[in-house]
């Protein structure tokens, strides 16, 4: 396995930022085939950078690709698929409304026509054949994609890919949206494809699933390569050590044991949702940092959202202690004083045309008033400067709008409006996905001091070193049950948390 | 809808998979045709109580029946080609007068008969969805105000043009055959076959489909939005005009109207194509079910002017049943839910039970 | 507030681009408000000068804001609607609807005050029954007010049949000479402006308009936010029934004919987008109608003849819509 | 950026470039009508003195003297007359008459009337002439009188309209219009002339908007019925008046149990109008059909499917304007070879425009009182219509009023006759007289 293979994809001295923020910084990598090559970083890390620009989804700053052999930049997704590179993403990539098959051969149905007309049986059976390739028989191409759930429509993805044989397969933190039976059908495909000779890349930021499957990894941290190991040579310490570039304990994550206060604030009186949840209970306590983990299909994004009544709760109640306020709707959760930070920021947490101060002040209507019903201008423009400025959001004025910021700077604009918001109870999904780590490490040290004010958090993550380094408490969710309760006194054993998991 | 849905796979009592397929085909076919048929009964009966005659009561009802419905029907169709991803292009009336004044003045003056008319205007209308399409496309203003800009230039050109005569039809030589039974049937029969094969058979379906989904994923996948949104123009140009030549067939004369008064057909048009549209979600194929949302519509049109009732009465009947409809369609999905959710509350009642007796 | 400052942009990675500024330019609050007025003036100053002066007679000038007040008062109160992204092309029937009420309700009591009264309670239901049906319901904005155009004028013809009604012309002279329409619709529009820009009903449709599912995180209903913009609408509706009861002193079943695409025509032309969201403002209405008004009235008064007035009125929009709307990537549709 | 700032300079110049061009054509236009007139055969049969040239007795002025006046023209409608109308004035009055004229566009409620009369005051505008008879010309005239602008409309003195005439307003130049009872006369002169003795073919009359209050189309419905009463001495369960304002499709009862139907509305009030009155022909119930509105080009099929389906020769008989419509219908033959219409009361485009401006002009020129009745009330000028019946008739019709060639059946001449300003002895009564003996035969002797 380890005998030398002819290179497919050189990457030569690449770099890429996104307006302020150097997302790639003279990055050289050799993808050879036959070989799986692990790429491991935390968020922002540019791990995710480095292989869309080889499929074609954007253009690199500077530096240089060859490709077998000759200089390779494909202007389109299109082009580099055509051209055998297959990438396997983690965000849906299959349209609802159309067939199983149609999603297959979106935007090549040239092999079907003859003639004029596309032929339909011809197209549903080709699809069948993708599908048996990878190994998946129950689903039926001739259905709309919309009716099967987000696992089985990211194995159409992968069969779409695989379908056109690409000679490189790129898989890019595609494992956390599949269910366990999906994750093997994956490996397989790996494995089989690097015994045909072909180059695959698995970029993931769970360190056992790619020590377990990768002949070779490399780690990036901030856009710069840190090392290469051989398969022989992997040691997860040093490789965490190496990913994080700083002590995984000390000012990044909290470093205190201060407990929290016995008092219930919210109670979840087993609830059930339409979905997932089923007589489901669980508390809150004042000053707590609760963590909920758990695969992304486990049902604690339903609770976070059924905790702020934006779920619709068939049976049971949402309690708030205070005075006995049951949680009808994301109103009544509002004004007691709850804060919800979606996972999905673009579309649900931010209003991306407004601009920050807009956005900011969204929560402040009810505050900023002169008398009655009007609102001071110059309350709210405080209201939001203040904001601005304590979590220095790099900005040219408070007037520029949202869209134009990096991923770090949103999270603090979403931030910045709950925090002005002064709420006492927070619900934080995912609150540091897709930011780069200098900001991270900002939330982490906002979200201690909001406990050290008496708040209490709900922080629902997928990241396991997050919701160590974080919580108090860590519940761990399966199949819409608690399914593990561990203490931040007792000392969190990764492996443990990891088993209650799967 | 827990879990996967069940293929259909053969089921039970040894129905092998073919026959299953086959029932089910008949089976949506029949729900898409049931509307059609149902308005035919109730006006029939109401016509019958009333006046003593049904609603098709001679021949030349036929023959109107007929070609309103080829009319709207390929009215609704033009507005579909756009509609289906959002786009509700007000111009679309205005592009029909351009159209046929302009190509049937020139087919007339070629002395070309009806068939002549009617394919100069579908040429005219062709170029018409055309130059708004690629104007969209370049301004990518939202359809509706685009619309709105253009219809008030269209019109400016179609009244002034032919000293303000519009088209004239009446008594010209060779358009009788327009209102030819066989031919007007003909016409419908050619134009689900092309609408078919466009919508359910080409690449240009097969994209817009795609494009409906999601514009995004499209565009991605190498899909070029673009041209697929000219040639959706296009499509609904060169349909509306044949709508035009043949409403001016009948009405005798096409005028030019100004002042926004090209929408009449527009929201008369609406009512049907979008009972069209949820029928075709049954079969998979929106030009039938167009058709058939067609002739329901044109069936309550008839029966209602055989009560001899005022065109104004008329009117607040056929749009109370197209609001309703409208209400229906967007809160039949809140039936079903209400429905899923008794059944969990259930569920969640009865599993609250085993656990409570666990935890006293 | 110096401290902000600090915050630009760390010197040496980038300088301000030329883009930049442009941006920073079109964030200025004011840019909303600089861009259609100065079309306006652009506008006034050409006729101005086709019409060698004659333009800029008070008089002329006077009659143009008066010829717009209607549209005006109902556009005013409509960017109430369009800020949250809905649409209502029926407000021409509504207001033929509680304008012949206005004038019976006149005729029985004699009343000013009852007719008035009776034009806005009138207003006001219809334009939330078009709200009611969207907030329960979820049916488009844009269909229920097709449909509800349609009802409404055969409502009003069934009404008014062969006849007009009328009130009596000396009493709506004496009205106009008092200004109780300049005077009534300053007073409306100075209430649409402070409940737009200075109280939260503004900022939620706004905040609805632009993105919906936020608003419902942040405790905005986008139920009740909505009936309040409708009921808004509803209120100018029956507002513009009364001044054209005192304008025309008489109601006819032509009265409010295509009202609903002028209306539109005036909003964009004031600089909204017809998405609504953050670009949203109450003064739109007041510009666009003014801008119609005069553009009108210069064609008028240059003799252009009277096919062309429209071709040119259509071309004129198209142009100024294309400059003040942002030119998104993929294609604006409103998606169904 | 660049592309922007582009376009805004674009749309400057267009708005001046079209606002000049618009300046331009108008005076150019002007002066291209020649200020010759054609040399006329010495016109004028009959006691109307019409000398061709001025110098009658009495100080006759002509239209340089007085300064460029403006008027105001107010459509209801776009149509082929109404662009025709515009030619009228603009190229053939304006020039010789040293006036001005600006055209308003579609009038179509009292609101667009009041704006196009501001615009007008702004302009400078001295007279109005209204071709929307509306209802509201009450309020119309106290507008007026604040301006202290004549105006004049197209329309019948009817009681919606009594105010107009008893308020003693200055500006107030009286009506003028076909008083419908003439149009009725048309129609029952055509009938007796058609229907058989027993009346059992039966008969048909669309009263378009007569439900919606237009005179003229009440007056021809109700001249149908008041003619079908005195031929077949028939009795109504109602009044004709009422009969006549239906607003439902309606079956008249009568005792003699004649097939009468009234079919109200027009293709623009709704759009199944014309499958309604199809379906009605289509019973075969009725053998005469008499239209008060132009809308023959709209049943013209439906008559013609119903002629060959009950093989009956439909007569048909149409309240119209002379145009192209027409022409070609008249030249249609159904299937027994004869026109598919049978006579048509019709209006000459020229005709009409030139009273209109008669009577603003000499309310201008100081000849008020040829616009007074002897009561000092505005007078009603009454404008004969003309039955046409055959297409040779409407074939010469067609010719008469010609934008290219220049000819009108009223011309310079037949206007002069009508000026107080050529013959200063002119009265009210001699002007009236002088309208009415302008008829069919005039015309045609005249023209030829």
């Amino acid at each position: 396995m380890s005998t030398e293979h002819e290179i497919l994809v050189q990457v030569k001295d690449m770099c890429k930022n996104f307006g302020v923020t150097i997302a790639l910084n003279h990055v050289d990598i050799d993808i050879r085939r036959g070989q799986i090559l692990g790429l491991i970083g935390e968020n922002g890390s540019g791990k995710s950078t480095v292989s869309s620009i080889i499929a074609g989804i954007q253009p690199p700053t500077s530096g240089s690709m060859t490709y077998k052999g000759h200089p390779w930049s494909p202007a389109t997704a299109l082009e580099a698929a055509r051209g055998g590179i297959g990438m396997i993403v983690q965000e849906a990539g299959t349209i609802g409304s159309i067939s199983v098959a149609e999603n297959i051969f979106l935007g090549n149905y040239e092999p079907f026509k003859t003639g004029p007309i596309i032929n339909k049986k011809k197209m549903v059976a080709e699809a069948r054949k993708a599908l048996d390739k990878i190994g998946v028989e129950d689903i039926d191409p001739s259905l709309p994609a919309g009716l099967y759930d987000m696992q089985d429509r990211k194995l159409i993805e992968i069969a779409k890919v695989m379908y056109h044989e690409p000679e490189l397969i790129i898989v890019d933190e595609t494992t956390t949206a599949l269910s366990q039976k999906g994750r093997d059908l994956l490996y397989k495909l790996i494995h089989d494809g690097a015994q045909k000779g072909k180059a695959v890349v698995f970029i993931s930021h769970d360190l056992e699933e790619l020590m377990e499957h990768c002949d070779k990894m490399t780690v990036l941290r901030d856009g710069v390569i840190i090392d290469s190991f051989p398969r022989e040579q992997f040691d997860p310490e040093d490789i965490k050590r190496k990913m994080v570039g700083r002590e995984i304990s000390g000012q990044y994550y909290r470093v205190d044991e201060d407990g929290y206060s016995s008092q219930v604030v919210l109670k979840a009186d087993c609830i059930t949702t339409m979905s997932s949840l089923l007589c489901f209970s669980m508390e809150l306590h004042k000053g707590e940092i609760l963590g909920i983990g758990g695969i992304s299909s486990c049902g604690m994004h339903e609770l976070g959202r059924a905790l702020y009544g934006l779920e619709d709760v068939v049976d049971g109640k949402v309690v708030l202690m205070k005075d006995e306020k049951v949680i009808t709707g994301a109103k009544s959760a509002f004004d007691n004083g709850m804060g919800y930070v979606s996972k999905n920021r673009d579309t649900e947490s931010l209003e991306l045309n407004a601009s920050i101060e807009a956005n900011i002040q969204s929560t402040g209507y009810k505050k900023n008033r002169l008398f009655g019903p009007f609102i001071s201008p110059a309350k709210e423009k405080s209201y939001a400067a203040r904001q601005i400025e304590t979590l220095a959001i790099k900005c040219i004025n408070g007037r520029q709008k949202v869209k134009a910021m990096s991923g770090g700077n949103k999270q603090k604009v979403v931030f910045g409006k709950w925090i002005a918001d002064d709420a006492d109870i927070l619900i934080l999904d995912c609150p540091t996905r897709g930011v780069d780590v200098g900001v991270k490490a900002s939330m982490y040290q906002l979200i201690y001091k909001m406990k050290q004010q008496g708040k209490s958090i709900v922080m629902i993550s997928e990241e396991m070193p997050e919701l160590i380094g974080m919580s108090d408490r860590i519940l761990i969710m399966k199949d819409g049950r608690i399914n593990g309760e561990f203490f931040r006194k007792d000392g969190y054993q990764q492996h443990e948390l990891i088993e209650c998991m799967i | 809808m827990d879990g996967k849905p069940r293929r259909i796979s053969c089921s039970r009592d040894g129905m092998t998979m073919k026959q299953n397929l086959t029932a089910h085909k008949v089976k949506s076919i029949l729900k898409m045709l049931s509307l059609p048929i149902m308005v035919f009964l109730i006006m029939n009966t109401i016509d019958l109580i009333a006046t003593g005659q049904g609603v098709i009561s001679s021949g030349t009802d036929v023959r109107a029946l007929f070609r309103n419905i080829l009319t709207t029907f390929s009215f609704a169709l033009a507005l579909n080609c756009n509609l289906r991803v959002g786009r509700m292009d007000l111009s679309l009336g205005s592009q029909m007068y351009l159209a046929c004044i302009f190509g049937g003045n020139l087919a007339l003056q070629m002395g070309l008969g009806g068939v002549g008319v009617l394919i100069f205007s579908m040429v005219l209308g062709l170029l018409c969805g055309l130059l708004v399409g690629s104007l969209y496309v370049q301004l990518r203003i939202l359809p509706m105000i685009f619309g709105i800009g253009m219809s008030l230039i269209f019109e400016c050109l179609s009244f002034g043009a032919y000293n303000q005569q519009g088209l004239m039809l009446y008594g010209k030589p060779g358009i009788s055959i327009l209102s030819e039974i066989w031919f007007v049937v003909a016409v419908i029969v050619i134009m689900i076959a092309v609408m078919t094969f466009m919508f359910q058979y080409s690449t240009f379906g097969y994209k817009g489909r795609a494009v409906q989904g999601g514009q995004r994923l499209a565009s991605d996948a190498g899909v070029n939005i673009y041209t697929n949104c000219i040639i959706s123009y296009t499509l609904a140009g060169t349909l509306a005009a044949c709508a035009g030549v043949f409403n001016t067939a009948f009405m005798g004369t096409l005028v030019p109207t100004l002042d926004m008064g090209s929408n009449g057909m527009f929201f008369g048009s609406m009512f049907p194509m979008f009972v069209g549209t949820w029928l075709g979600a049954f079969v998979g194929n929106p030009v039938m079910g167009v058709l058939c949302g067609t002739i329901s519509v044109r069936l309550l049109g008839l029966g209602l002017a055989k009560l001899s009732m005022e065109g104004m009465v008329q009117n607040i009947i056929i749009f109370s049943l197209f609001l309703l409809f409208m209400i229906l369609r967007d809160n039949m999905s809140k039936w079903s839910y209400r429905k899923k959710r008794r059944a969990r509350m259930a569920l969640a009642k009865q599993t609250r039970l085993e656990m409570g007796l666990a935890e006293a | 507030m110096e401290n902000t400052k600090e915050n630009k942009l760390p010197q040496g990675t980038r300088k301000l681009g030329v883009m930049d500024h442009i941006r920073i330019i079109r964030d200025k609050p004011m840019f909303p408000l600089i861009f259609p007025l100065t079309v306006l003036i652009l506008i006034i100053a050409g006729f101005g000068i086709a019409t060698e002066g004659g333009f800029f007679r008070k008089t002329v000038l006077m009659g143009v804001f008066n010829q717009a007040l209607i549209i005006a008062t109902v556009s005013t109160a409509m960017t109430f609607v369009f800020a949250a992204g809905n649409m209502d092309i029926s407000v021409g029937s509504a207001m033929a609807f509680s304008a012949v009420a206005g004038v019976y309700a006149y005729n029985a009591t004699g009343s000013v005050f009852f007719m008035v009264v009776v034009c806005l309670v009138i207003g006001v239901v219809l334009m939330s029954f078009n709200g009611f049906i969207h907030a329960m319901f979820g049916v488009r904005t844009i269909i229920i007010s097709i449909v509800m155009m349609q009802l409404y004028s055969a409502i009003v013809s069934l009404i008014l049949g062969p006849d007009t009604v009328s009130i009596d012309y000396g009493l709506c002279r004496q009205l106009e000479n008092a200004g109780f329409r300049n005077i009534s619709f300053i007073l409306f529009f100075v209430f649409c402006m402070i409940l737009f820009h200075s109280t939260s009903v503004g900022r939620k449709l706004k905040f609805v308009g632009g993105n919906a599912r936020c608003a419902q995180q942040t405790g905005i209903q986008y139920k009740n936010t909505v009936l309040i913009s409708f009921a808004v609408a509803g209120l100018g509706v029956g507002l513009s029934a009364v001044f054209s009861i005192i304008r025309t002193s008489t109601v006819g079943t032509t009265l409010g004919a295509g009202m609903g695409m002028d209306v539109m025509l005036a909003v964009v032309l004031g600089g909204m987008s017809i998405f609504g969201g953050s670009r949203s403002n109450a003064y739109a209405g007041l510009l666009g109608a003014v801008t119609v008004s005069a553009l009108n009235k210069g064609l008028l008064m240059c003799d252009v003849s009277p096919m062309l007035i429209q071709g040119v009125r259509g071309i004129v929009f198209l142009i100024l819509v294309f400059l003040n709307s942002e030119r998104p990537a993929t294609l604006p549709s409103a998606q169904d | 950026m660049k592309k922007r700032a582009l376009a805004l300079a674009l749309v400057l110049s267009m708005t001046f470039g079209l606002t000049a061009c618009g300046n331009g054509n108008s005076t150019s236009q002007g002066s291209n009508g020649g200020n010759t007139t054609t040399a006329q055969a010495d016109s004028g049969s009959g006691e109307t003195a019409a000398p061709s040239q001025a110098g009658a007795a009495g100080e006759a002025k002509t239209p340089q003297d007085f300064k460029k006046f403006k008027i105001g023209v107010m459509e209801s409608q776009s149509n082929d007359s109404t662009v025709l109308r515009r030619n009228y004035y603009e190229n053939y009055i304006a020039p010789r008459y040293n006036v001005e004229f600006v055209f308003s566009e579609q009038v179509k409620s009292a609101e667009d009337e009041m704006n196009f009369i501001e615009n007008c005051v702004d302009m400078g505008v001295d007279g109005i002439i209204s071709y929307r008879s509306s209802p509201d010309v009450n309020q119309i005239i106290q507008v007026c009188e604040e301006y202290e602008l004549l105006y004049s409309v197209n329309t019948t003195r009817t009681p919606m309209v009594e105010d107009a005439f008893t308020g003693g307003y200055q500006t107030m130049t009286g009506v003028w219009g076909t008083e419908p009872s003439i149009v009725s006369n048309e129609f029952k002169e055509w009938i007796k002339s058609v229907a058989s003795e027993d009346g059992s073919e039966g008969f048909m009359v669309t009263s378009a908007l007569a439900f919606q209050g237009n005179t003229m189309h009440a007056e021809c419905t109700q001249g149908v019925l008041a003619a079908l009463q005195d031929i077949y001495g028939l009795t109504y369960e109602d009044t004709i008046e009422n009969l006549a304002a239906t607003s439902v499709p309606l079956e008249v009862p009568n005792d003699k149990g004649l097939n009468i139907y009234i079919y109200p509305g027009t293709n623009s009030t709704s759009d199944n109008w014309v499958q309604g009155a199809s379906t009605a022909l289509q019973t075969g119930k009725y053998g005469v059909f008499l239209q008060a509105a132009p809308t023959y080009g709209y049943t013209g099929v439906a008559v013609d499917e119903v002629e060959r389906g009950f093989d009956m020769n439909i007569k048909v008989a149409v309240n119209a304007s002379i145009s192209d419509t027409l022409v070609t219908a008249f030249n249609t033959d159904d299937k027994f070879g004869n026109s598919s219409l049978d006579m048509a009361t019709v209006q000459s485009v020229s005709f009409l425009s030139a009273m209109g401006f008669i009577q603003v002009y000499n309310h201008l020129t100081g000849y008020e009182h040829l616009n007074r009745m002897a009561n000092g009330e505005p007078a009603f000028f009454n404008m004969p219509i003309w039955a046409l019946s055959s297409r040779e008739q409407v074939n010469q019709a067609a010719t008469w009023d010609n934008a290219e060639k220049e000819t009108w059946i009223f011309n310079e001449d037949a206007i002069n006759a009508a000026l107080g300003i050529c013959n200063p002895d002119l009265t009210n009564e001699k002007l009236v007289d002088y309208y009415k003996s302008i008829t069919l035969d005039w015309v045609i002797e005249h023209m030829s």
